[in-house]
């Protein structure tokens, strides 16, 4: 390393809120970043780890946020103390920002050339001409194509992936010495974020450009990162070396942080092989479903699956795959176009009016956001115990002495029924909604992304308390993930799926051990894995429409893979 | 007709959970805003409900007073052309202001709730009659419909209350349709189909309360559009008849003596654009409470 | 694009059918006998007349048969006649739309050009006592009775200071009418203009113009206002059908010959096609000009213009 | 931003001037402001004074009244009757010309009547005609109308502005009653832009033979514009300004203009309006004489109108107004109810109703001419007595199907309406009250007896008494309580230097002799 950090950051504190109400929310944090240097700050939630990256380029919301001590000097500069010009005149051009929301951080009415190259004429180098040439070979450094084309475009004639890449190459056009890069790929499906990070590691190794990387993700991290600042609740709890931290961490909180992130390699907690059912309890036979007429997406392409009583079966594949469609149609929260979803031998798709509202008892959900999933206008006791009463399951108060009950199962004090869910944490709701799902008395529970809003740790509590439900009353779960390695930690099967067609389903240890289809390989390798040592493996690309995705064949007992 | 719903039916659906409704109020309160609305609001309601108490004279009787006398002492805001007390006039005319309000915006809120809910939550040909109705009708604007059903109805001042009611309809169902559709597509409602809810508990028990807060914002703003059309139908001469002391109907009557008794003119116009101010800024303030995006807490 | 506003076109045309059917419906709808009514203004009318005229007017047919008729004379532009005078309605109103629309424009102009910048300025300003105090200004305008601000402007403007005629029908007339209505609207644009504005100022590209460095001068123009802009085009059309609502009162006070003075007067009369005239002509020029409007949206907006 | 606009409107306002200028410069037009535009300018198509008063200035009439209100040789030079009183024959003045043109004959009056009597679409004051079975060219100049029954009204009806006499050349012109409007009066139309204003110019070739006016010949100004102003205080203003010449000032600014000097203030005489009570007499309780009765006690005229129009109105005690045939104040006020509430109460009391129970009525008014207000001040009188009355506010064509309608309605609460007419004979009597009735209100066969011999009575004093002895049924019943006279449209503010401007019986204002002296 060299002498002079890139960045110096000091007993950083930032406050939201002014006068009386002034709440500081980032303690004094301090870090430095060598030149060409990735720096993780990693984090849960509420650690501070975004506000101190944006409050470094002077970008804090107004009147939210400000800070109130330290300095961050950046080649010799404080930014913290710049007066706002000279400050404008370091963004963008000395130091650069990608953000997560590709979707969202480009101007919609405005073309992608005008973006890319407002920037560097702003700071005043160069011609229009020059911008736009500049514009164009790092469109093709980041993997665009037909550059002098694309500048004409809009964004919404990019994906997502697209985006990024747009950002990225908008971030580095102007060299900057050091790129903040704020969830660069939380936003992004699991292929498409291990291309960026591949991109993101060799542009910054070719140019010599600092890397400050903001994340939750330890996989990230270990894919990433030179070295680590693990931040909570506004404090530095850690700094060291990528690999030092992932093999030998100093801290309680990192050690328990760590602890926490399911993995895709060594030993396998919850996937047990254990003995399912004879009969199936949900039978989904060659559903499938178009939405927006004739000519619209194919959701779900005939697909067919069964889930036994007591087992755990995960579906799992990127956005658009069509897996949360299934979970609903399971659900039935919306009517399929063809085949029969066959609920403890009732076929829930045929069914209407009040027998549907009887027959629901024996499918429940649980959804992936856990604010929106609870009537904010009912206490949770009377949230808990509206299925017993819509289910005739006595009077109110056999119904609310059972939801005192339930609440108390999952973990949730008898007094916390006559509480509202704001006063609720995420992971606390999310415990109400399963709670919810078991009034009912249910013979299966759909389970869509039931932890991807949660902080790891809680995650792992949350998952946690779903095994233990299984064990205990033989429920079944669909459990629906985009994250192989929480799959692997509580499913016993595993379907994997893509444009609405399932790819490959067996058991858990043999489709993530020994994937057959190309496309699970591919899901696979792009995982990050919070292994430093493991970085740098060979990724699997499979481009759409090069993979078969034909009727399932049997390849080895109870492992079908699409032919 | 001043038409408020010029502002996009936009507001946050956050929503003011149960416990914490009296800290809602303080906030409402405690901004000049809502402290300004809140009080006009006070002042009309004890004006309409202690008139008999607080005016020395009858509101009809001509010849209390000489005519055309302006503010003094024995008769606060002056005497109208009958020799009748203008003050006794306005605050008997806050009873017929807040009643003309309250039940336009009652069948505004009523129906379009109604419609909106029940397009949001049927969905398919339901809600695409219901909701390009109601797009039909907004297009013309709630002057014209008030117009329509009066050329209809005839002249008086209920007409005017059931036209300005009718010609609410449509804001209020498309607000009611978005807030309810956002609470429709949200997890907790689909939990609870999940579990089994009929039509009735989902509608009213789910659903309602929680696009209910919205609804009041808009009613609350919707009162001072309700009352000032209203107002301007009375203006026209299609609402309020004599000798009901309707303040636009007074304005109206007051044209004719501009020259001779302003003030004739000048109190009514204030009486309706306070109120009107005072249900607008109590409006926002609740509206500014409910989103924190609004404000710069 | 062409998808987008053939959209527009077939509301537009659901929106002047269900005119039609509505102002069929009209005269059914009001109590009594509409030809007695229309009627009683001619001496002595003996019921064989009456029932004539009913006749006539295809009154005694059913009512769908009614409806064609309507329409089919619809297309052949004749509205009926006037009860007061006998005069062809279309005339009628086509002798004074244009006023109409002049005054609606006017008004929009004074509202955009009022109420934008200050939308806009306090949008800028947020959360200070700029941005408070001009909302409150805002408020305070949509509060004030149109009827009456319009009665004070004239008062003042014309009578005291007399630099402007007081009522009739001329370019210099127009000026105090489009003021009163343009003012009261001016503050709903300015409302709307700031929230729309700062909508776009928590967007997350701003953050990304911010990031890059831009001047706040450029972020303003042509990230913000571009953007901003666009939801205040849509609105723009819905502001109109305002403008055209507010005519009717205004145009009462100003004297301003326009379809909406006519239409009052229609109504103190009951002489319904002249109301069934106004209703229609009211449909078609709002569903008109939010096309118009739409058209204009599409072509601002890329993600219509291109899709 | 105040002193913005203040500078834009000013520099509007200049460049604006320049402009008007230009214009005033090459003529200078009469500018006749009114509350409302005509209906059409066919007068076989409407009733509405403001249309009549257009009428008048554009179409010339075989008679004209005198400044009493008797008719006189105008087009028509003499007249003959023959003596049972069923053939009128008309002798027309030589060399009058029609505005386009074309002489105004014998054919043009035959033309006019057909047209009123035309059964596919006939005047809408067909009755008014009388029972003309035919009109005959005998010679070019000399014209017959023959009746089927006497008919004294016909004379005076010839003399107003209803019996207009267009010219044949109407026939067939493209949009008559709207863009074009041929007559031989002293003003030809120029354009009429509805709702706004009627351009006129003055027709040069017009001799005035009979007309209220002291110059013979064409009008000495070159244009009359009627204009459009609704509200009362923007015609003031106008007047003030100079924007308007003449327009009716509202009524509460009269005294103060005349105190001032600032304006003119003309009041017409002998407009024949009558402004009454009237009651839908077919169900209660307004079908008991002693209700009507009570509404008459309970009714202060004078207090009223005092209070609304200061001294330009007066009470008025007969069915028919002063300057019309057979109206005698001294008459009338015998029969009459006069103002004495304790009696309209005792009244009330009879038929049962109490301060607990008040007679409830709905009190229709027609818009316009501040009868809004004294119908409030009237309200409040009847509030005194213990009658409970909503005023309904309505356009008078609205009106009189309002009332037509009561009166054909059996169920319901009591209506009655403050009715007005004008005419120049008590022939009125006869549409009004005579079976079946303009309203289908009351009627009587001794009554009906009563008014057929007013139409046929050729004796004036014999006539005069049988129209008194209506006037006697007509008020001891209660069934037409007249109020006041003049009603409506009949003061004029007139800037000062606008010369030679009055009104002749029956509101038509003239404009012959007008001059406006150069400032």
């Amino acid at each position: 390393m060299t002498d002079t950090p890139v960045l110096d950051v000091r007993d950083l504190r930032i406050a939201f809120g002014a006068g009386r109400k002034a709440r500081e929310v980032v303690h004094g944090v301090s870090f430095t970043v060598q030149r060409g240097e990735v720096v993780a700050i990693v984090g849960e939630s509420g650690s501070g780890k975004s506000v101190t990256a944006l409050s470094l380029m002077g970008l804090l919301p107004r009147g939210h946020g400000a800070v109130t001590g330290g300095s961050a000097h950046f080649e010799e500069t404080d930014l913290i103390t710049l007066a706002p010009e000279p400050l404008r005149r370091i963004r963008g051009a000395r130091i650069g920002m990608v953000f997560q929301e590709p979707m969202t951080s480009l101007n919609p009415v405005l073309t992608i050339g005008r973006q890319m190259t407002e920037g560097m004429m702003a700071h005043g180098r160069v011609s229009e001409r020059q911008a736009r040439e500049a514009a164009i070979a790092m469109l093709e450094r980041v993997g665009i194509d037909d550059g002098r084309r694309r500048l004409g475009q809009y964004p919404h004639e990019f994906s997502g992936g697209m985006r990024q890449r747009v950002m990225i190459a908008m971030a580095m056009m102007m060299k900057p010495a050091l790129l903040i890069a704020d969830e660069p790929t939380t936003a992004l499906d699991v292929t498409i974020q291990a291309q960026i990070l591949d991109l993101m590691r060799t542009l910054i190794a070719e140019t010599g450009t600092s890397l400050i990387l903001i994340t939750h993700d330890m996989g990230v991290v270990a894919e990433t990162a030179d070295r680590v600042v693990v931040m909570h609740d506004g404090r530095v709890v850690e700094e060291a070396d990528a690999k030092t931290l992932f093999a030998m961490p100093g801290q309680a909180y990192t050690r328990a942080l760590l602890a926490a992130v399911p993995r895709l390699d060594g030993a396998v907690a919850g996937a047990v092989a254990r003995p399912a059912g004879r009969e199936p309890v949900v039978r989904i036979d060659s559903v499938s479903k178009t939405f927006g007429g004739r000519t619209g997406t194919r959701a779900l392409d005939g697909v067919s699956l069964d889930v036994m009583a007591g087992e755990v079966v995960a579906l799992v594949g990127e956005s658009g795959s069509g897996k949360s469609t299934l979970g609903r149609a399971v659900a039935r929260l919306l009517d399929v176009d063809d085949g029969a979803i066959l609920v403890d031998g009732h076929n829930m798709a045929e069914m209407r009016g009040a027998t549907l509202r009887r027959a629901r008892a024996r499918v429940q959900m649980i959804f992936q956001d856990p604010y929106a999933s609870l009537d904010p206008r009912f206490s949770i006791g009377r949230t808990v115990a509206e299925p017993i009463l819509i289910h005739g399951g006595g009077g109110r108060r056999e119904a609310s002495e059972r939801a005192a009950a339930l609440l108390q199962r999952v973990g949730l004090d008898r007094p916390m029924a006559r509480r509202f869910p704001h006063e609720f944490s995420g992971g606390q709701r999310q415990r109400v909604a399963i709670a919810r799902a078991l009034a009912a008395g249910p013979k299966i529970i759909v389970a869509d992304e039931p932890t991807s809003a949660l902080d790891v740790t809680i995650q792992a509590q949350v998952l946690d308390l779903l095994a233990e439900l299984r064990d205990e009353q033989g429920i079944a779960l669909l459990f629906i993930s985009h994250d192989l390695a929480v799959v692997r930690q509580i499913s016993s099967r595993v379907a994997v799926m893509r444009s609405g067609r399932l790819l490959e389903t067996g058991p858990t240890e043999a489709v993530l051990g020994s994937p057959r289809h190309a496309y699970t390989r591919a899901l696979l390798s792009a995982a990050p894995v919070p292994d430093p040592a493991k970085r740098g493996r060979v990724r699997v690309t499979v481009a759409a429409g090069s993979y078969p995705d034909g009727p399932l064949v049997e390849a080895a007992p109870g492992h079908w893979v699409a032919s | 007709m001043a038409e408020l719903s010029g502002a996009v039916p936009d507001y946050d659906h956050e929503i003011v959970p149960p416990g914490r409704r009296a800290h809602f109020w303080r906030r409402v309160a405690f901004t000049p805003n809502g402290a300004f609305g809140l009080a006009v609001v006070i002042v009309l309601i004890a004006s309409a409900g202690l008139a008999d108490l607080i005016t020395p004279y009858s509101p009809i009787k001509m010849g209390v007073g000489p005519r055309f006398l302006p503010p003094n002492g024995a008769y606060l805001l002056g005497t109208d052309e009958f020799g009748r007390d203008l003050f006794t006039r306005i605050v008997y005319g806050s009873r017929l202001t807040l009643m003309i309000g309250a039940i336009a915006v009652g069948i505004s809120l009523t129906v379009g709730i109604l419609v909106g809910l029940i397009a949001a939550y049927r969905g398919g040909w339901t809600e695409t009659i219901l909701m390009r109705g109601t797009d039909v009708l907004f297009s013309f604007t709630e002057t014209l419909i008030a117009l329509a059903c009066v050329a209809v109805l005839g002249p008086s001042l209920k007409n005017a209350m059931i036209a300005v009611g009718i010609a609410g309809i449509p804001f209020y169902a498309r607000t009611c349709y978005s807030a309810a559709l956002v609470e429709r597509s949200k997890p907790y409602f689909e939990a609870t189909i999940a579990a089994g809810a009929g039509p009735l508990r989902l509608l009213f028990l789910h659903l309602l309360p929680n696009v209910l807060p919205t609804m009041i914002v808009v009613a609350t703003l919707g009162l001072s559009a309700a009352i000032l059309a209203a107002a301007g139908l009375s203006f026209l001469g299609l609402g309020a008849q004599p000798p009901d002391p309707e303040w636009g109907a007074m304005l109206s009557g007051a044209r004719d003596y501009f020259n001779r008794a302003p003030y004739l003119m000048v109190i009514p116009g204030l009486a309706i654009a306070v109120t009107v101010l005072g249900f607008n800024l109590l409006g926002d303030a609740i509206r500014t409470a409910l989103d924190p995006r609004e404000g710069s807490e | 694009m062409w998808r987008f506003l053939g959209g527009r076109i077939a509301m537009g045309a659901l929106t002047i059918f269900v005119t039609t059917i509505a102002v069929t419906l009209l005269i059914h709808l009001v109590p009594g006998d509409p030809v007695q009514i229309m009627y009683a203004q001619s001496q002595g009318t003996t019921p064989e007349q009456l029932e004539e005229i009913r006749h006539n007017l295809g009154l005694d047919q059913p009512i769908y048969i009614q409806y064609v008729r309507f329409v089919g004379r619809l297309f052949q532009g004749d509205l009926g006649y006037t009860i007061r005078g006998h005069q062809p309605v279309l005339d009628v109103i086509l002798q004074r739309l244009p006023n109409t629309i002049a005054l609606a424009v006017a008004a929009m102009a004074v509202a955009i050009l009022i109420g934008l910048p200050i939308g806009f300025f306090a949008a800028y300003k947020r959360g200070t006592m700029v941005d408070t105090g001009l909302m409150v200004v805002a408020i305070a305008g949509v509060s004030v009775p149109h009827f009456w601000l319009g009665l004070v402007l004239l008062l003042f403007f014309a009578v005291e200071l007399g630099w402007l005629p007081v009522s009739g029908t001329g370019p210099l007339n127009l000026v105090l009418p489009a003021v009163t209505l343009g003012l009261s609207n001016a503050a709903i644009v300015a409302r709307m203009t700031r929230s729309s504005m700062m909508d776009i100022m928590r967007q997350d590209f701003v953050r990304t113009a911010e990031a890059k460095g831009l001047p706040k001068s450029v972020i303003l123009s042509r990230h913000v206002l571009r953007a901003g802009l666009i939801p205040v085009i849509t609105m723009m059309g819905l502001q109109f059908a305002f403008m055209m609502g507010g005519a009717i009162v205004v145009e009462n006070i100003f004297a301003w010959n326009g379809v909406g003075r006519m239409a009052v007067e229609a109504i103190f009369q009951r002489d319904y096609p002249v109301i069934q005239g106004f209703i229609l002509t009211f449909a078609v020029v709002v569903v008109f000009v939010s096309i118009l409007l739409d058209g204009v949206y599409a072509l601002v907006d890329p993600r219509i213009r291109r899709s | 931003m105040t002193i913005r606009t203040g500078r834009l409107t000013r520099t509007l306002a200049a460049v604006a001037a320049i402009g008007l200028c230009s214009a005033a410069a090459e003529a200078r037009d009469i500018v006749w402001a009114r509350y409302g535009d005509i209906d059409t300018l066919d007068p076989h198509k409407a009733t509405s004074t403001l249309s009549l008063q257009t009428w008048s200035l554009i179409f010339d009439t075989l008679l004209a009244t005198d400044k009493d209100g008797n008719p006189v040789p105008n087009m028509a030079e003499s007249w003959t009757v023959n003596d049972a009183g069923t053939e009128y024959t008309f002798k027309l003045h030589d060399g009058i010309t029609c505005h386009d043109g074309s002489p105004l004959d014998a054919t043009d009056v035959k033309y006019t009547v057909d047209r009123a009597f035309d059964d596919a679409d006939p005047s809408v004051t067909k009755a008014s005609w009388g029972p003309i079975t035919s009109a005959e060219v005998v010679d070019p100049l000399t014209v017959k109308l023959t009746l089927e029954t006497p008919f004294v009204a016909l004379v005076p009806f010839l003399a107003d502005s209803f019996s207009s006499i267009l010219c044949d050349s109407n026939e067939g012109a493209e949009g008559f009653g709207t863009t074009t409007a041929i007559g031989s009066g002293p003003w030809k139309l120029v354009s009429w832009t509805k709702g706004d204003k009627i351009t006129l110019a003055r027709n040069d070739d017009y001799t005035n033979f009979g007309k209220l006016a002291e110059n013979k010949g064409a009008p000495y100004m070159d244009g009359l514009v009627i204009t459009v102003v609704p509200e009362p205080q923007t015609r003031l203003a106008a007047l003030k300004t100079g924007e308007v010449d003449i327009a009716e000032p509202p009524f509460d600014d009269v005294a103060m203009l005349k105190d001032s000097g600032e304006l003119d203030i003309v009041v017409a005489e002998n407009t024949g309006q009558n402004v009454f009570w009237e009651f839908a007499v077919h169900r209660p309780p307004f079908n008991d004489k002693r209700a009507r009765q009570a509404v008459g006690h309970a009714t202060d005229a004078a207090a009223a109108i005092n209070l609304i129009y200061g001294d330009l109105s007066l009470p008025e005690a007969c069915p028919v107004s002063r300057g019309v045939f057979g109206n005698d104040q001294d008459v009338c006020l015998e029969y009459r109810t006069n103002y004495d509430p304790e009696k309209a109460r005792a009244l009330l009391a009879e038929l049962g109703y109490g301060p607990d129970k008040p007679l409830e009525t709905a009190m229709l008014v027609w818009t316009g001419g501040n009868r809004q207000k004294l119908a409030e001040v009237f309200q409040a009188q009847l509030a005194e007595v213990g009658i409970k009355a909503d005023i309904e506010m309505m356009d008078i064509g609205t009106m009189n199907a309002r009332v037509r309608q009561e009166n054909e309605t059996a169920e319901g609460k009591g209506s009655m309406d403050m009715m007005t007419w004008s005419w120049y004979d008590p022939d009125i009597l006869y549409a009004l009250w005579h079976s079946p009735g303009a309203y289908r209100g009351y009627t009587t066969p001794e009554l009906d007896a009563m008014l057929e011999k007013t139409r046929v009575l050729t004796d004036p004093d014999e006539r005069k008494a049988a129209v008194q002895a209506v006037f006697k049924v007509l008020l001891e019943d209660g069934i037409h309580i007249p109020l006041y006279t003049p009603g409506w449209e009949w003061v004029f503010a007139v800037r000062p230097e606008v010369e030679g401007f009055h009104v002749a019986p029956f509101v038509y204002p003239v404009f012959n002799d007008v001059k406006i002296a150069e400032d």
